[in-house]
């Protein structure tokens, strides 16, 4: 297999002519609807399309052959305020970036929808993604288009906080029900990781007498 | 006055000693049942050993569990009716006792002789079936709700298809009393050849094959135990018993086996007779003595070769789904046993 | 009638299953009269047929099931969320939890995701040696079924004879990776360590008893008429639906779709080397999935036995820089797993840690048909349709 | 052509399966009174080789579940040759790992620079309590006994470099 992913240069020379044309035709199918796509040469489809046209869209895809639902999932693309929870909880928290970047196919919301589908005859995929507007978190609802939709963007609904307009039955699925906050969001603290600081912090006490004060080490 | 090996026994004396017999012939084969076919039996057919810890190979082991049921706490669900939820159990286990004293032990060793035996032995196997309804309901759960449902939907439709297998037996022994049917075995002959006797189950096969099917259900062992049936209803009935009540059904249920294998092998097999042509004895007065000690233990054996039957079945196979099973009573097993009584009854006019 | 709603407007599957469900109805509705209040039925969290602490509430009539709906969560254990705080190292020991019953399975495409996004490539040996193992937990994942499969309808014993030759795979997987469930054995560029002197041998003997043990189980359970009474026609999941609820597997594959990621993917470990049939059954019913399984795990001793035979030469670990940092980028790499399509959507930050982890795992989708597939059916049928779907709870709440 | 009822042939199954486990015994170990012996690799419990350890705090890092504790301080050693300078040590106070969280993944026993941790086969070590799972740098020494050879490997395997 060609190493495909190491850097630009590589990958560059390589043409995946099934995708492209993929792409092609999406693009011809969806219009405007498509804001970005991307193709990984031998590897995967990426699309963006509108927040309006979700549905639509899904429902083009679906026609086009694309028949196969695959999963629907939300990105959150804050970076974590938290890190990975192994600061040392008697210095004081230490600054980290919080500017949004958005991944393949870029995006102007925080939350973006994610949905692979993948045809069923010549089993290459695609996957799409769409915005979730930043002011309420909602987006249409695909359950209409593939059934199996359901449980998922009830999962999405309860870990994300992104509303579904149409969903049948939008409870929570893991979730008790009156539980506060949205896990999956980064922004939302991964308790096992504050209850207890990490070993990982405590260091070699050094040498009385040595350069440093030897330090209380809890 | 009855004797008992030439003994004459006081009336007290022989009811003390029907009351002690019956309770052996009740746990005795309970016991070993449980021993050898669903402790022992079964393991082996799952490539394991079974209980090994308690006694030489795990034989004190159901000791050690009824030991562990009569410490257990004695759970009655808040909102269940207490009155029934308690009487059930002791209903299951009245229909065995009430079942094993018609089976004929010997030539002089039974319980009671009564003259519509086999009439009132099918009447009496149904009172369980009113311990298992009664249980499901006053359990206050929906499992055991259903179980009891289940229960009585089905020991209802298998009722019939045992009784219609029986009556090929009666038409061809000409008579209902067991001992006399054990005699009618004994003493008969096929095509001339005493050498075996006539076992019903050669001349009644398939009147005998209903009849197993049938206590296979009446029994609830699989494949007919949807009543009980943990991967759907939990246990059934039996879900909000524990303790000692629960002990009682156990016991109920594997006691409810070996007596109806007792009473097959009385119908069937020729119960605890052997051919009497072997030792050149005609009828019930001219049998030896001594087959009131060996006749329970031939009657013992049969059980054991039935009961082998049954567990193996229920072992080796999935069960039926409700309406499947009464599918299969009323469509199957019903018309082969009146097709059974036909032939029977026009065999027996023939010859 | 609640599940008779709307029969004009209902799509070809439902039609399919709305005739389906008439035509058991009318056993039980001679008279309508006689209908009563339904009765509502928890079956779970704890229950001896949902594997674990899935519950189903279902809302009956008599024995008949007139909706249900499974309620997960009750295991849910934030994978998703515990891989943010984790390096990519230390992820493979969490997901190899997912599905317990095959979780080398569950390593390899979450490793084959990094390796992809960091364009390593394991040498071939590693990669033969992963199919193995993989087929392995396919094995030992697959046999518990079809153990499990009996226990779920009445036969004790099947499950006894799965558990006593699954023990062999277990062994083998141990002796080689050193964890009988949780291997851990994939590392991102290859595998832990090579295999131990001997194993080749011992997992080809095994293969043989595997196989008798397949045969003793469609002795033993698939050819029992009772069985199949009890499974031929129950959960009839037509192909459109399949695709629709995407399900995966041998699900899907029963429903008459031919379609197996090992085959029909382009992936780096070494299927392609291999010759194999792809079973697939046209009828959709609980028994098709249960027999599609049963021809699987048969399918899978003889991939094993192939591989065994060529295993190259050569190092099982590539070049990979001791702290490994994955560069920015997502990747999607899916497998057939035991209990069908697994796969994980990897976004890196150009961290030590992944900045998001999707995992799709075969039961979510797999059970999330339950509640289009269980109305109608009897009660009994919840518990032969949901052994058939085949889903650990693991899997499902993640 | 006439099949055999599938039901007779289930019931074959059983019966042969009866007749193999009284002719060859069980599959099953009678566990307190015979054991198994674990694969040499098996992963039962971690062993500390304490000589080895320079508290380098790597493994304690690298655990998924936050479970080795570690604390060290330093030491100054009499220096390696004569007449040089005292060297400063690491001395180890406190090992301690916590097998009610540890997932036996084995991360620590593979970043382990010095080879101070071995897995052992041993498995033998329940509690009746979770609190005495937490397991401290004696108790894991001992368990360096039960640590076996590395075992060989298979025809076509690289030979290892260190």
């Amino acid at each position: 297999m060609v190493n495909l992913l190491s850097s630009p240069a590589e990958t560059a020379p390589v043409v995946d002519t099934t995708r492209d044309q993929i792409v092609a035709d999406i693009r011809a199918t969806l219009g405007a609807s498509v804001v970005d796509s991307l193709v990984k040469p031998g590897d995967d489809v990426w699309i963006r399309v509108t927040t309006e046209s979700w549905n639509s869209s899904m429902q083009k895809l679906q026609a086009m052959g694309f028949d196969y639902f695959c999963f629907l999932s939300a990105i959150d693309w804050l970076p974590s305020p938290f890190g990975r929870g192994e600061d040392d909880p008697t210095e004081p928290a230490p600054e980290r970036d919080s500017t949004i970047r958005p991944g393949y196919t870029g995006g102007e919301t925080r939350m973006q929808m994610l949905v692979r589908l993948v045809n069923s005859r010549t089993h290459v995929g695609v996957n799409v993604k769409a915005d979730v507007p930043n002011d309420g978190y909602t987006i249409d609802s695909i359950s209409n288009v593939f059934a199996g939709a359901n449980w998922h963007e009830r999962e999405a609904h309860e870990m994300f906080g992104i509303g579904f307009v149409g969903h049948p039955d939008l409870r929570n699925m893991y979730l008790p029900a009156d539980f506060e906050g949205f896990p999956m969001r980064k922004d939302f603290p991964l308790l096992a990781r504050m209850v207890k600081p990490w070993p990982g912090i405590v260091d070699v006490e050094p040498l009385p007498g040595g350069d440093a004060e030897p330090e209380e080490v809890s | 006055m009855m004797s008992v090996l030439a003994i004459e026994v006081p009336y007290w004396g022989q009811s003390l000693l029907r009351v002690l017999g019956g309770l052996v012939a009740v746990l005795l084969p309970a016991g070993t049942i449980v021993y050898v076919f669903l402790f022992k039996m079964m393991s082996f057919m799952q490539s394991r050993l079974g209980p090994m810890e308690a006694g030489p190979y795990g034989s004190m082991q159901l000791f050690a569990e009824v030991g562990k049921w009569l410490q257990k706490e004695d759970i009655q669900p808040d909102n269940a009716d207490k009155r029934i939820f308690r009487m059930a159990p002791i209903v299951v286990l009245m229909s065995t006792f009430l079942l094993v004293a018609v089976v004929p032990f010997g030539p002089d060793a039974w319980f009671t002789n009564f003259e519509t035996g086999v009439f009132y032995a099918l009447a009496v196997s149904s009172i369980s079936v009113l311990g298992i309804l009664m249980a499901g309901w006053s359990s206050a759960n929906k499992y055991s709700l259903l179980g009891g449902l289940r229960a009585a939907g089905q020991l209802i439709a298998y009722e019939l298809p045992m009784v219609l297998a029986v009556v090929g037996v009666v038409i061809q022994a000409g008579t209902m009393n067991l001992q006399q049917i054990v005699l009618a075995q004994n003493a008969g002959s096929i095509f001339g050849s005493d050498i075996v006797g006539n076992p019903y189950v050669l001349t009644q096969f398939v009147g005998f094959v209903v009849f197993m099917i049938a206590v296979q259900a009446e029994l609830t062992q699989a494949p007919f135990d949807m009543p009980i049936a943990e991967s759907e209803l939990v246990s059934g009935y039996m879900t909000e018993y524990s303790g000692f009540r629960f002990l009682i059904f156990f016991i109920g249920e594997f006691a409810t086996a070996g007596v109806f294998a007792m009473i097959a092998s009385t119908l069937f097999l020729g119960g605890w007779g052997i051919p009497f042509s072997w030792f050149g004895w005609t009828d019930m007065d001219s049998v030896a003595n001594w087959m009131n000690v060996a006749g329970p233990l031939i009657v013992f054996t049969k059980m054991m070769v039935l009961v082998f039957l049954i567990m193996w079945i229920r072992f080796s196979s999935p069960r039926f789904r409700e309406d499947q099973l009464q599918r299969f009573a009323w469509k199957v097993l019903i018309p082969v046993s009146l097709a059974n009584i036909m032939v029977t009854a026009v065999l027996k006019v023939a010859f | 009638m609640t599940i008779l709603n709307d029969p004009v407007n209902a799509k070809l599957g439902d039609r399919a299953q709305l005739s389906y469900i008439a035509s058991q109805a009318a056993d039980a509705r001679l008279n309508v009269e006689l209908e009563t209040e339904g009765m509502t039925l928890n079956i779970g969290p704890q229950h001896p047929a949902t594997h674990g602490t899935l519950r189903i509430i279902a809302r009956l009539d008599g024995e008949q099931v007139l909706w249900a709906e499974p309620s997960c969560g009750y295991m849910h254990r934030g994978y998703e969320k515990l891989t943010e705080v984790r390096s990519f190292p230390q992820v493979t020991s969490l997901i190899n939890r997912i599905d317990w019953l095959g979780s080398f399975a569950n390593e390899v495409p979450f490793i084959l995701a990094a390796e992809k996004l960091m364009g390593v490539e394991a040498p071939p040996r590693a990669q033969w040696i992963r199919t193995i193992l993989f087929e392995l937990s396919r094995i030992a994942n697959v046999s518990l079924f079809l153990g499990d499969l009996g226990v779920q309808l009445g036969a004790i014993t099947p499950v006894f004879i799965a558990f006593r030759d699954r023990e062999y795979v277990l062994n083998l997987i141990e002796s080689a990776t050193g964890g009988r469930f949780h291997p851990n054995f994939d590392r991102i560029g290859g595998l832990k360590d090579d295999l131990p002197a001997g194993w080749v041998d011992e997992t080809k003997v095994v293969m043989k008893k595997l196989r008798n043990f397949c045969d003793e189980i469609e002795a033993l359970l698939f050819g029992n008429e009772i069985f199949q009474s009890r499974t031929r026609g129950i959960g009839v999941i037509p192909r459109d639906v399949a695709m629709q609820y995407g399900l995966s597997g041998a699900n899907l594959r029963a429903s008459g779709v031919d379609w197996d990621l090992r085959r029909d993917q382009d992936s780096p470990m070494a299927w392609n080397k291999v010759d194999f049939k792809v079973w697939t059954h046209p009828d959709g019913d609980s028994f098709a999935r249960c027999w599609v399984r049963l021809q699987e795990t048969r399918e899978a001793t003889k991939i094993v036995d192939q591989l065994l035979d060529g295993i190259p030469a050569g190092p099982v670990m590539a070049k990979v820089p001791k702290i490994i940092k994955v560069p920015e980028g997502e990747a999607w790499v899916s497998t057939e797993n035991p209990l069908g399509e697994m796969g994980y959507y990897v976004v890196s930050r150009g961290d030590s840690g992944p900045f998001r982890v999707k995992i799709r795992s075969a039961s979510f989708n797999n059970i999330s048909i339950t509640p289009w597939l269980l109305r109608g059916v009897y009660v009994p049928d919840i518990i032969t349709i949901l052994a058939s779907l085949y889903f650990i709870l693991g899997d499902i709440d993640r | 052509m006439a099949q055999i009822p599938g039901m007779i042939k289930g019931l074959a199954v059983t019966f042969n399966t009866m007749m193999r486990t009284f002719k060859n015994g069980s599959n099953t170990v009678q566990y307190p009174h015979e054991k198994e012996a674990p694969p040499i690799r098996a992963r039962g419990v971690i062993a500390l080789h304490e000589d080895n350890c320079t508290s380098c705090m790597l493994c304690s890092r690298s655990c998924p579940d936050w479970c080795i504790y570690i604390e060290a301080h330093k030491e100054l050693a009499p220096p390696r040759r004569e007449g040089g300078k005292p060297r400063a040590v690491n001395k180890l106070d406190r090992f301690d790992i916590d097998y009610a969280l540890c997932m036996y993944c084995g991360i620590c026993v593979e970043v382990c620079p010095f080879d101070a941790l071995f897995w052992s086969p041993e498995y033998e070590y329940s509690e009746p309590s979770i609190a005495d799972l937490l397991h401290d740098k004696s108790k894991l020494g001992e368990w360096m006994e039960t640590v076996p050879a590395a075992p060989e490997l298979e025809a076509g395997a690289e030979k290892k470099k260190k």
